[in-house]
C-alpha cells in the first residue's frame, strides 16, 4: 500500500511545475514594462534628452500607463480581414517565446528549506532542437497576421519578416552546431556544464558572431528591423493591429530579445559559470543576460537600418558560408585534438 | 522520463493561452467598440486602397527563399545528431558528413551563381 | 506507456485524412498539405515501430522521409509558382487542360 | 562502419559517385558556359556517362555488397545500369537540337538528367527499402522538374504539377507499405525481411504491406491503377524528357519491382494474383485507350502503359526466366521507344509540333528513310517479327507458359493484337496518305546517330537475340 | 551437300530487295526485280531436279544455331509437301513482277522491295523446319503484305489493309502461344520433326488444335473468319491479289499439313468431322456468294473461299486420296486463281472498272485474252483435262469416303462453281460489245503473254500428266497419313 506516497509525490512535482510556469509567465509578461522604459530612457540619454519624465518618478510608471492604454483601446479589425486568422495570429506570435523558456535552464539547483529545486523546468536532451522548433512557430504568427489583415503593407511586411526570419534561422542553426560538437549534447544544461573551464566564446568566436548577428535579425532589432520599417511599410505585418492584440506582438518581441540574450549566454558565455569574481551562479547568469539586453538596446540607437537586399545578402552570403566553414573547421580541429 | 520533460511544455502552452485569453477578455470588457466603414478600411497612408493586397503574394524571390530554407533546414536536421555523436563515429562519420555538406555547398554555390540570392534584379 | 497500436491507429487516421484531402480538396495548396499529412502518418509509423523494436532504423527512415519530402514540396511549390505565373489559379479543376 | 569498409563501399558505388560528381561539377561549370557553347554540355554529359559505364564494366566482375547491406553492385544492377546509360546518352544526343528549338538548353537540363540517372542507378543497386526510396525520389524529383521544364508552356506546368501530386501520393503509399513491413519484420533490408518471417504462415498484414509497396512501385512504371499521370505527363513534358521517362525511370521501377520480387518473402505470397490482375488491366487499358488518341505523344503514353503491362506479365511469371524476360523486354523497349521518340523529337522544328498523328500524313513520300525507320519501330512496338519487339514479347510469353500461366499468355497476346492496331494506324498515316505540307525535320548528325543506333538495336536484337538473351539470363541469376 | 540451296532460294529475293533500294530508275528496278525472281525460279527448278521423290524425309536440310538458350535453330528443309509450294511461290513471284510492270506506276521501288521481301518470307515459311523460324517468317509476312495492300491498293485500301492485318495478327498471336505451349509440352524444342515425333496427351492436343486452327483458318480462310479476304483481294493491286490467292491462302492449309495433322494427330482425327463440315460450308457458302457478285475481283475472291474449302476438305478427309488431292489442289488453285486475278488485273488496267455489268463482247476486242481466260475459267471449274480436275476428283473421292454428306455438299459446290464462272465468262466475253464501245481495248502484249503462259503450262501439264507432281507428294503424304493414324511407315 505504498501507492499513496507515490501519488503525493507526483502531485507535488506537478504543483512545482505549475508554480514555476506561473512564475516564468509572470516575469516574462511583466519584464517588457521595465524594458520599454529602459529603452526609451537609454535612447533619450544617448540622444541628449531625458526620455519619459511625466508619469511617475523619471517616468517610471510610463509603461504602466501605456499598458492601460493598450488594454482599453478599441480593437479594430479591417473589413476584408480573415477574422479567425486575424485573431489567432497575436496568440500564435505570443506563445512560442514563452514556451521556449521551458527548455532554458537558469542554473543548476537552489536549495529552499533543505529541498533541492532545479532552476529549470525541463532538461530535455534535445533542448536546442526544441528551441529552434518552437521559435520557428513564431513565423506563423507573423505571416498569419499580415496575411489575414488583407492590407498591402501588412502582406508585404509579413512576407519580408517571414523571409528575414527564415533566412537568419539557417545561419543561426549552423552556428550552434559547433557548440553541440564541443558539448556532445543538445541539452542546454550539458552545454553549460561543458563550459565550466573555458567558455565557448574562446573556441567558437565565429559561431558567436554569426549567432549574435542572426539573433539580432531574429529579434527584428535594428539594424535588421526591416519588417516594421516605419518609413516604407507603415508598421509592417502588424499595421492593422491595435489595442491589446498589438500589445501581444510587442511583448513577444521583447521576450525574444530576452531569449536571444539568454541563449547567447548559455551557448557561448558559459551560462551561470562565473570567472574571477565569486558570485552566486544565478546572479552571474542574470548579469550576463542583462549585458546582452543592454547591448541590443544600445545597438538600436547606434546603427542605421540596412536595406532589404543588404539584409538578405548578409544572411545568405556572409553568415551562411561563415557558419558552414565554422562547422567544417571545428570538425577538423576536434579530430586533430582527438588524434593521439 | 520523457513525460516529465515535456509536461512543462504542455503546462506552459496552457498557461500562455490562458493568460492571453484572460487579457483579451478583460480588454473586451474595458474597450469601446465603434466600427464604421472608413475605419475598417485597410491602412494605406490615408488614401483609398488601390488594387489587390494579394498581388504581392506571389513574388518569386520569396518562394526561392522558402525553397532554400527547406533545403538548409533539413540539412540542419541531419547536422544536429551528427554533431552530438561526432566523437564516437570518428573519421568515417566526419568524411560522410563532409561529403554531405559539400553536396549542399554545390547547391548553395549554384543558387548563388544563378542569382537566387540577389534580392533586386 | 502508450501502447503501440495507438500510434498505428493515429497513423492510419492521418493517412486516411491525408488521402481523402488529396482526393477531395480542390485547392492545390490544401492538396499539398494533405500530402504532408499522408507522409507524416508514415513517419509516425516508423518512429513508433522503431521505438517498439528499440531500433534506430525507424527514426533514420523518418528523418529521410522528412528530408526528401521537403525537397519534394520545394519542387512542387516551384512548379506551382510557374503555373500560377502562367495562369493565376490554385484550383485543381482550373488547371486541367489535357484530357483523354 | 570502418574506414576499410567505407572504401570498399565507395569502390562498389563508383559509377554512382562518378555520375553525381560529374553532375555537380557540371552544375557549377554550366553557369560559366557562354551562349552558343552548349555543345560542351552535351559532350561533357555524355563523357560522364561513358566514364560511369567504364567504371561499371570494370566492377562487373563480382558481387560487391556495400554500405552495410543497403547497396549491392551485382550483375543484375549492371544490366539495368547499362539500360540507363543507353537511355540517358541517347536522350543527350537527341536533346541538343531540340533544346535549342524549345529554348531549354540550359545546363540544368543536363544536370537534372544526370541526377536522374544516378537515382536510377541507386534504384537498380538498392537492397534496402530505404536506399530504394532514396533512389526513387532522386529520380522522380528530377523528372518532376524536367517535366515542367517548358516553363512558358501551360501544358508542361500542368503535367508537372499533376505528376508531383500523384507522385507524392504514390510515394506516400509506398512508404506506408514500407513502414508496415518494418513494423512486422523489424527491418527494411530485403534479405533480412525474408529471414525475419520464415517458417510462420504468411501474415495478412504483411500481404497488405506488400500490396502497398507494389502499389507505390506500380506508379513509377505507369501501370494501373496509377497510370493516370502517364498520358498527361508524356504529353506535357518536353519530348526528349518523355522519351527518357518512358525508358529510364520505367526500367528503374522494374528493377526495384524485380528486386522486391526476387525476395522469397514476396515470392512466396499470393501477391502474384494482384500483380497478374494489374498486368491484365494495365495492358487492356493501355491498348484500348490508345486506339482513340490523336496526339502522338499521348498515344505513345498509352502504348507505354500497355508495354508496362506486358512487362509485368514477366514479373508475374517470376523465376529466373521471368526476371530475365522482363530485363530483356526493357532493354529492347529502350531501343525501339527511344527510336520512335527520337523521330517525334526531331519532327519538332519551326512551327511544326509533330505531336498530332495527322501531322505525319504522307511522311513516306518526302522522307522514305525516316518513314522506314518509323515503320521499323512501330512494328517492333507492335511485336511483329523479325524486329526485336517480337522477341521481347516471345520471351515473356515463354516465361509465362513455362510457369503454367497459359491463360495469361493468351490474354497478353490478344491484347497485344489490339495494341498492334494503333501502331499500324500510324503506319497507315505515314504511308497511305498524301502529304499536306512539307516536312522539315531537324536532322542533325547527332539525331542521325541516335536513330541509326536505335534502329540497329531494334533490328539487330530481333535477328540475333541470342547474345542479349544470354546476357539477360546471366544477369538475372547474378543477384 | 556444300551449297545451301534452300538458303539461297530464300534469301535471293531478300538480297534482291536490298539491291533495289539503291537503284534510282524505275525501269532498272523492274528489270532487276524480274531478274531476281527468275533467278529464284531457276534455283527452284534446280532444287526440284535434285529432289528425291522416293523418301518422305526432309531434303536439302541445313541447320545453324540461332538462339541456343531456347534451342531455336535456323533450320531449313523441304519434303514432298513443301517442295511444290516453294516452286509455286517462286513461279508466282515472277508472274507478280510481270503483272505489276505497268500497273504500279508510283513508288515502284518501294513496291518491288515489298514484293521481293514478301517472296523471301513466303519461301521461308515453306522451308522452315524450326517452329520459331516458321513463326518469324509467317508473322513477318504481315508487314510487306500490309504495305502492298495499303499503299498500292484501290480506294478502300486502308480499311482492307487494316482488316487483313488485324485478322491475321489476331489469329497468329494465338498460334504463338500455341507454339510456346507446344515447346514446353514437347520436350523444349522448336524442331518441327522432333515435335512431330512427340506423343502429346489428348487434352493438350485439342487445345493446341484450336489455337492453331484460329491462325490457319484465318489464313485459309475458312468460313466464319473469311471476311477479310474479299476486301483484301478487291483492294489489293493485281500482284497483291495473286500473292494472296496463290500463296498466302496456301499457308493456312500448309499449316494444317505441317503442324495440326502430324503433331496433333488424335485431335485432328477427333475434330475431322468438324473440319469437314466447315469445309463443306465454305465450299457452298463461298460458291453462293460468288454467284451473287457483280464485281470481277470479288467473284474470284469468293470462288477462292470455295476452292480452299475443297482443299481443307481433302486434308481432313484423312485418307490418301483426299490428302494428295488436297495438296495438289492447293498447287492448282495457286496457279489458276493467281492467273484469274492476273486476268482481272489486266483488264482493269485497261478499263479501270471491275464491274461485270460494264463488260461484254471482249471476245471481239481482245481475242487472245479471252481465249486464255476461257482456259483458266475451265480450269477453275475443274473440267477434265485441266489441272483442277485431277485435284478435285481426288478430293471428292476422298471426301465421299470420309463423309457422304460432306461429299455431296462439295459436289453441289462444284456445280455452283460452274454456274458463276460460266455466267461471268458469258457476260464478259460474249454478248454485245459494250466494252469496246466505251474503252479502247488492246489485246495482251508479249510481256503479259509471258506471264500468262508460264501459268498455262502448269494448267495443262497437271491436267494431262499429273504423275510427276503426285510423285513428289506421294511419299510425304503417305508418311503424314501414317503419322495421323498412329502407324510407323518406312523411310
Amino acid at each position: 500500500m505504498n501507492k499513496w506516497p507515490r501519488i503525493m509525490e507526483l502531485i507535488v512535482a506537478f504543483g512545482l511545475i505549475v508554480f514555476k510556469v506561473a512564475l516564468l509567465i509572470a516575469i516574462l509578461l511583466l519584464l517588457p514594462l521595465p524594458l520599454t522604459w529602459l529603452e526609451r530612457k537609454i535612447a533619450g540619454h544617448m540622444q541628449q534628452r531625458m526620455g519619459p519624465m511625466r508619469v511617475g518618478w523619471h517616468g517610471l510608471l510610463q509603461p504602466v500607463a501605456d499598458g492601460i492604454k493598450l488594454l482599453t483601446k478599441e480593437d479594430h479589425i479591417p473589413a476584408e480581414a480573415d477574422r479567425f486568422l486575424f485573431k489567432l495570429a497575436p496568440i500564435l506570435a505570443l506563445a512560442p517565446p514563452f514556451v521556449v523558456f521551458v527548455a532554458i535552464p537558469f542554473g543548476e539547483t537552489i536549495s529552499v528549506r533543505g529541498t533541492e529545486i532545479t532552476l529549470y523546468l525541463s532538461n530535455m536532451n534535445v533542448a536546442l532542437l526544441f528551441v529552434f522548433a518552437v521559435i520557428g512557430i513564431e513565423v506563423f504568427g507573423v505571416i498569419f497576421g499580415g496575411w489575414a489583415a488583407n492590407s498591402k503593407y501588412a502582406v508585404l511586411g509579413s512576407l519580408r519578416t517571414c523571409a528575414q526570419m527564415i533566412s537568419y534561422e539557417i545561419p543561426m542553426g549552423f552556428a550552434v552546431i559547433g557548440v553541440v560538437m564541443l558539448a556532445q549534447s543538445m541539452s542546454l544544461l550539458d552545454i553549460v556544464r561543458a563550459q565550466t573551464d573555458v567558455w565557448n566564446i574562446v573556441y567558437q568566436p565565429v559561431g558567436f558572431f554569426v549567432f549574435f548577428v542572426a539573433g539580432l535579425a531574429e529579434a527584428q532589432r535594428i539594424p535588421f528591423d526591416l519588417a516594421e520599417a516605419e518609413g516604407d511599410l507603415g508598421a509592417g505585418f502588424h499595421t492593422e493591429y491595435s489595442g491589446i492584440r498589438f500589445a501581444f506582438f510587442m511583448v513577444s518581441e521583447y521576450v525574444i530579445v530576452l531569449l536571444v540574450s539568454v541563449l547567447l549566454v548559455i551557448l557561448f558565455f558559459g551560462g551561470w559559470n562565473g570567472i574571477l569574481v565569486p558570485m552566486p551562479p544565478l546572479l552571474w547568469f542574470l548579469l550576463k543576460v542583462a549585458f546582452f539586453v543592454y547591448l541590443f538596446i544600445w545597438f538600436r540607437f547606434t546603427f542605421p537600418r540596412y536595406r532589404y537586399d543588404q539584409l538578405m545578402a548578409i544572411g545568405w552570403k556572409v553568415l551562411l558560408p561563415l557558419s558552414m566553414a565554422n562547422i567544417i573547421i571545428t570538425g577538423v580541429l576536434l579530430g586533430a585534438a582527438a588524434a593521439p | 522520463m520523457t513525460a516529465m520533460e515535456f509536461l512543462p511544455v504542455l503546462v506552459m502552452v496552457a498557461g500562455v493561452v490562458l493568460v492571453a485569453g484572460a487579457t483579451l477578455f478583460v480588454s473586451s470588457l474595458l474597450r469601446p467598440s465603434n466600427p464604421y466603414p472608413e475605419k475598417n478600411m485597410p491602412y494605406e497612408c490615408g488614401m483609398d486602397a488601390a488594387g489587390e493586397a494579394a498581388a504581392g503574394r506571389f513574388r518569386v524571390p520569396f518562394f526561392i527563399l522558402a525553397i532554400l530554407l527547406v533545403v538548409f533546414d533539413v540539412e540542419t536536421m541531419f547536422l544536429f545528431p551528427w554533431a552530438v555523436v561526432l566523437k564516437d563515429i570518428g573519421l568515417v562519420g566526419y568524411v560522410e558528413m563532409f561529403v554531405f555538406i559539400l553536396l549542399l555547398l554545390v547547391g548553395f554555390a549554384y543558387a548563388w551563381l544563378k542569382g537566387a540570392l540577389e534580392w533586386e534584379q | 506507456m502508450v501502447p503501440l497500436w495507438w500510434y498505428i491507429v493515429l497513423g492510419v487516421v492521418l493517412f486516411v485524412i491525408g488521402a481523402a484531402g488529396v482526393l477531395i480538396r480542390r485547392n492545390i495548396l490544401v492538396v499539398l498539405m494533405s500530402l504532408e499529412l499522408l507522409l507524416n502518418s508514415v513517419n509516425i509509423n516508423f518512429i513508433a515501430f522503431g521505438h517498439y523494436y528499440d531500433d534506430f532504423r525507424g527514426q533514420i527512415f523518418a528523418i529521410f522521409v522528412i528530408a526528401i519530402t521537403a525537397a519534394e514540396v520545394a519542387v512542387a511549390l516551384g512548379i506551382l509558382v510557374a503555373l500560377v505565373r502562367n495562369k493565376s489559379t490554385l484550383k485543381v479543376d482550373d488547371v486541367t487542360m489535357m484530357k483523354g | 562502419m570502418t574506414a576499410a569498409a567505407l572504401l570498399q563501399s565507395v569502390l562498389a558505388s563508383l559509377p554512382e559517385i562518378v555520375v553525381v560528381t560529374g553532375a555537380c561539377t557540371l552544375l557549377i561549370l554550366g553557369q560559366f558556359v557562354q551562349k552558343r557553347q552548349e555543345h560542351f554540355l552535351v559532350w561533357a554529359s555524355v563523357a560522364i556517362v561513358l566514364i560511369a559505364a567504364l567504371a561499371t564494366l570494370m566492377l562487373a566482375g563480382e558481387v560487391r555488397p556495400a554500405y552495410t547491406g543497403m547497396f549491392v553492385a551485382d550483375r543484375f544492377a549492371v544490366f539495368f545500369k547499362f539500360v540507363f546509360y543507353l537511355a540517358t546518352v541517347l536522350t543527350f544526343l537527341l536533346s541538343r537540337k531540340y533544346a535549342d528549338i524549345e529554348g531549354i538548353g540550359s545546363s540544368e537540363y543536363y544536370v537534372l538528367l544526370l541526377f536522374a540517372l544516378s537515382g536510377m542507378m541507386i534504384m537498380a543497386s538498392a537492397t534496402d527499402l530505404m536506399s530504394i526510396y532514396v533512389g526513387l525520389e532522386l529520380v522522380v524529383l528530377c523528372t518532376y522538374v524536367l517535366t515542367g521544364f517548358l516553363r512558358r508552356e501551360r501544358r508542361s506546368n500542368e503535367a508537372a504539377l499533376k505528376y508531383v501530386i500523384l507522385g507524392a501520393v504514390s510515394t506516400g503509399i509506398f512508404l506506408y507499405g514500407v513502414s508496415l513491413v518494418y513494423g512486422l519484420t523489424g527491418t527494411t533490408q530485403l534479405d533480412a525481411m525474408a529471414a525475419a518471417v520464415t517458417g510462420g504462415p504468411l501474415d495478412p498484414g504483411l500481404l497488405l504491406a506488400v500490396v502497398f509497396i507494389v502499389a507505390g512501385l506500380v506508379f513509377k512504371v505507369g501501370a494501373v491503377p496509377f497510370h493516370m499521370w502517364v498520358p498527361d505527363v508524356y504529353e506535357g513534358a518536353p519530348t526528349t524528357i518523355t522519351a527518357f521517362m518512358s525508358v529510364g525511370p520505367k526500367a528503374a521501377g522494374f528493377a526495384v519491382i524485380l528486386r522486391v520480387f526476387l525476395n522469397p518473402l514476396v515470392a512466396a505470397s499470393d501477391v502474384w494474383i494482384i500483380v497478374a490482375v494489374i498486368a491484365v488491366v494495365t495492358m487492356a487499358l493501355g491498348s484500348f485507350v490508345a486506339l482513340v488518341q490523336d496526339n502522338f505523344k499521348r498515344l505513345l503514353a498509352y502504348s507505354s502503359i500497355a508495354h508496362a503491362g506486358f512487362a509485368i506479365f514477366g514479373v508475374v511469371a517470376g523465376g529466373a526466366d521471368g526476371i530475365a524476360s522482363v530485363m530483356l523486354y526493357l532493354l529492347i523497349y529502350s531501343f525501339m521507344n527511344l527510336g520512335i521518340f527520337g523521330i517525334v523529337t526531331m519532327m519538332r522544328n519551326g512551327d511544326f509540333s509533330g505531336e498530332v498523328i495527322e501531322d505525319y500524313a504522307g511522311l513516306a513520300k518526302q522522307h522514305p528513310g525516316l518513314a522506314l525507320l518509323m515503320l521499323l519501330y512501330l512494328f517492333s512496338l507492335a511485336g511483329i517479327p523479325p524486329t526485336a519487339g517480337f522477341f521481347a514479347k516471345f520471351y515473356v510469353l515463354a516465361a509465362l507458359v513455362e510457369r503454367g500461366f497459359v491463360m495469361l499468355a493468351v490474354i497478353a497476346v490478344l491484347l497485344s493484337a489490339v495494341a498492334a492496331y494503333f501502331y499500324i494506324r500510324i503506319v497507315m498515316v505515314i504511308y497511305m496518305r498524301e502529304p499536306e505540307r512539307t516536312f522539315d525535320p531537324a536532322l542533325t548528325p547527332l539525331v542521325r546517330a541516335t536513330l541509326a543506333f536505335t534502329a540497329a538495336g531494334t533490328i539487330g536484337i530481333g535477328l540475333f537475340p541470342s547474345w542479349f538473351l544470354r546476357l539477360a539470363q546471366h544477369s538475372a541469376f547474378g543477384g | 551437300m556444300g551449297l545451301p540451296l534452300l538458303s539461297l532460294i530464300v534469301f535471293t529475293p531478300a538480297a534482291g530487295a536490298a539491291v533495289l533500294m539503291f537503284l534510282r530508275s524505275d525501269a532498272a528496278v523492274r528489270w532487276v526485280a524480274l531478274g531476281v525472281t527468275v533467278l529464284d525460279l531457276a534455283l527452284c527448278i534446280a532444287m526440284l531436279a535434285g529432289f528425291d521423290t522416293t523418301t518422305h524425309a526432309m531434303q536439302f536440310t541445313e541447320t545453324r544455331q540461332w538462339v541456343p538458350a531456347f534451342g531455336i535453330n535456323y533450320a531449313l528443309g523441304i519434303d514432298g509437301i513443301s517442295a511444290l509450294f516453294v516452286f509455286l511461290t517462286a513461279l508466282l513471284g515472277s508472274t507478280c513482277v510481270l503483272a505489276s510492270w505497268v500497273a504500279i506506276d508510283r513508288k515502284v521501288k518501294e513496291f518491288m522491295v515489298s514484293l521481293l521481301a514478301m517472296e523471301a518470307l513466303m519461301l521461308g515459311v515453306f522451308c522452315a523446319l524450326d517452329l520459331f523460324l516458321f513463326y518469324v517468317f509467317w508473322e513477318a509476312m504481315l508487314i510487306p503484305m500490309y504495305l502492298i495492300i495499303g499503299v498500292w491498293g484501290g480506294d478502300g485500301r486502308v480499311y482492307a489493309a487494316f482488316k487483313f492485318f488485324l485478322y491475321t495478327l489476331a489469329g497468329s498471336v494465338l498460334f504463338l502461344v500455341g507454339i510456346i505451349v507446344l515447346y514446353f509440352n514437347g520436350g523444349e524444342t522448336f524442331d518441327i520433326l522432333a515435335l512431330t515425333a512427340q506423343d502429346l496427351p489428348f487434352g493438350v492436343q485439342s487445345w493446341l488444335f484450336f489455337a492453331f486452327l484460329v491462325a490457319f483458318a484465318v489464313k485459309v480462310p475458312m468460313v466464319p473468319v473469311h471476311t477479310w479476304l474479299p476486301h483484301a483481294h478487291v483492294q489489293a493491286p493485281t500482284a497483291g491479289s495473286i500473292i494472296l490467292a496463290g500463296v498466302l491462302l496456301k499457308m493456312g492449309a500448309y499449316g494444317f499439313l505441317r503442324f495440326s495433322l502430324p503433331m496433333l494427330p488424335d485431335a485432328s482425327v477427333y475434330f475431322s468431322t468438324l473440319m469437314l463440315s466447315l469445309s463443306a460450308l465454305a465450299i457452298v457458302y463461298g460458291g453462293l456468294l460468288a454467284l451473287a457478285q457483280d464485281d470481277l475481283k470479288k467473284l474470284v475472291a469468293y470462288s477462292s473461299i470455295s476452292h480452299m474449302g475443297f482443299v481443307t476438305m481433302g486434308l481432313f478427309a484423312l485418307n490418301l486420296r483426299g490428302l494428295e488431292g488436297g495438296i495438289l489442289q492447293m498447287f492448282n488453285h495457286g496457279v489458276t486463281t493467281g492467273a484469274l486475278f492476273l486476268f482481272v488485273g489486266l483488264i482493269y488496267e485497261r478499263t479501270h472498272t471491275r464491274s461485270i455489268a460494264d463488260y461484254g463482247g471482249m471476245m471481239k476486242a481482245a481475242p487472245v485474252y479471252t481465249a486464255f481466260l476461257a482456259l483458266f475459267i475451265l480450269s477453275s471449274m475443274a473440267l477434265p483435262g485441266t489441272n483442277s480436275f485431277v485435284g478435285e476428283l481426288l478430293v471428292l473421292s476422298g471426301g465421299f469416303s470420309a463423309n457422304l454428306a460432306v461429299g455431296a455438299a462439295a459436289v453441289l459446290g462444284a456445280l455452283l462453281g460452274a454456274a458463276y464462272l460460266l455466267g461471268m465468262y458469258g457476260k464478259v466475253a460474249l454478248g454485245p460489245a459494250s466494252v469496246s464501245a466505251r474503252f479502247k481495248i488492246r489485246d495482251v502484249n508479249a510481256r503479259e503473254i509471258a506471264a500468262i503462259l508460264s501459268l498455262t503450262v502448269f494448267v495443262l501439264w497437271v491436267g494431262l500428266y499429273p504423275k510427276p507432281f503426285l510423285n513428289i507428294i506421294d511419299a510425304s503424304a503417305k508418311h503424314l497419313l501414317a503419322q495421323v493414324h498412329g502407324e510407323e511407315s518406312g523411310p
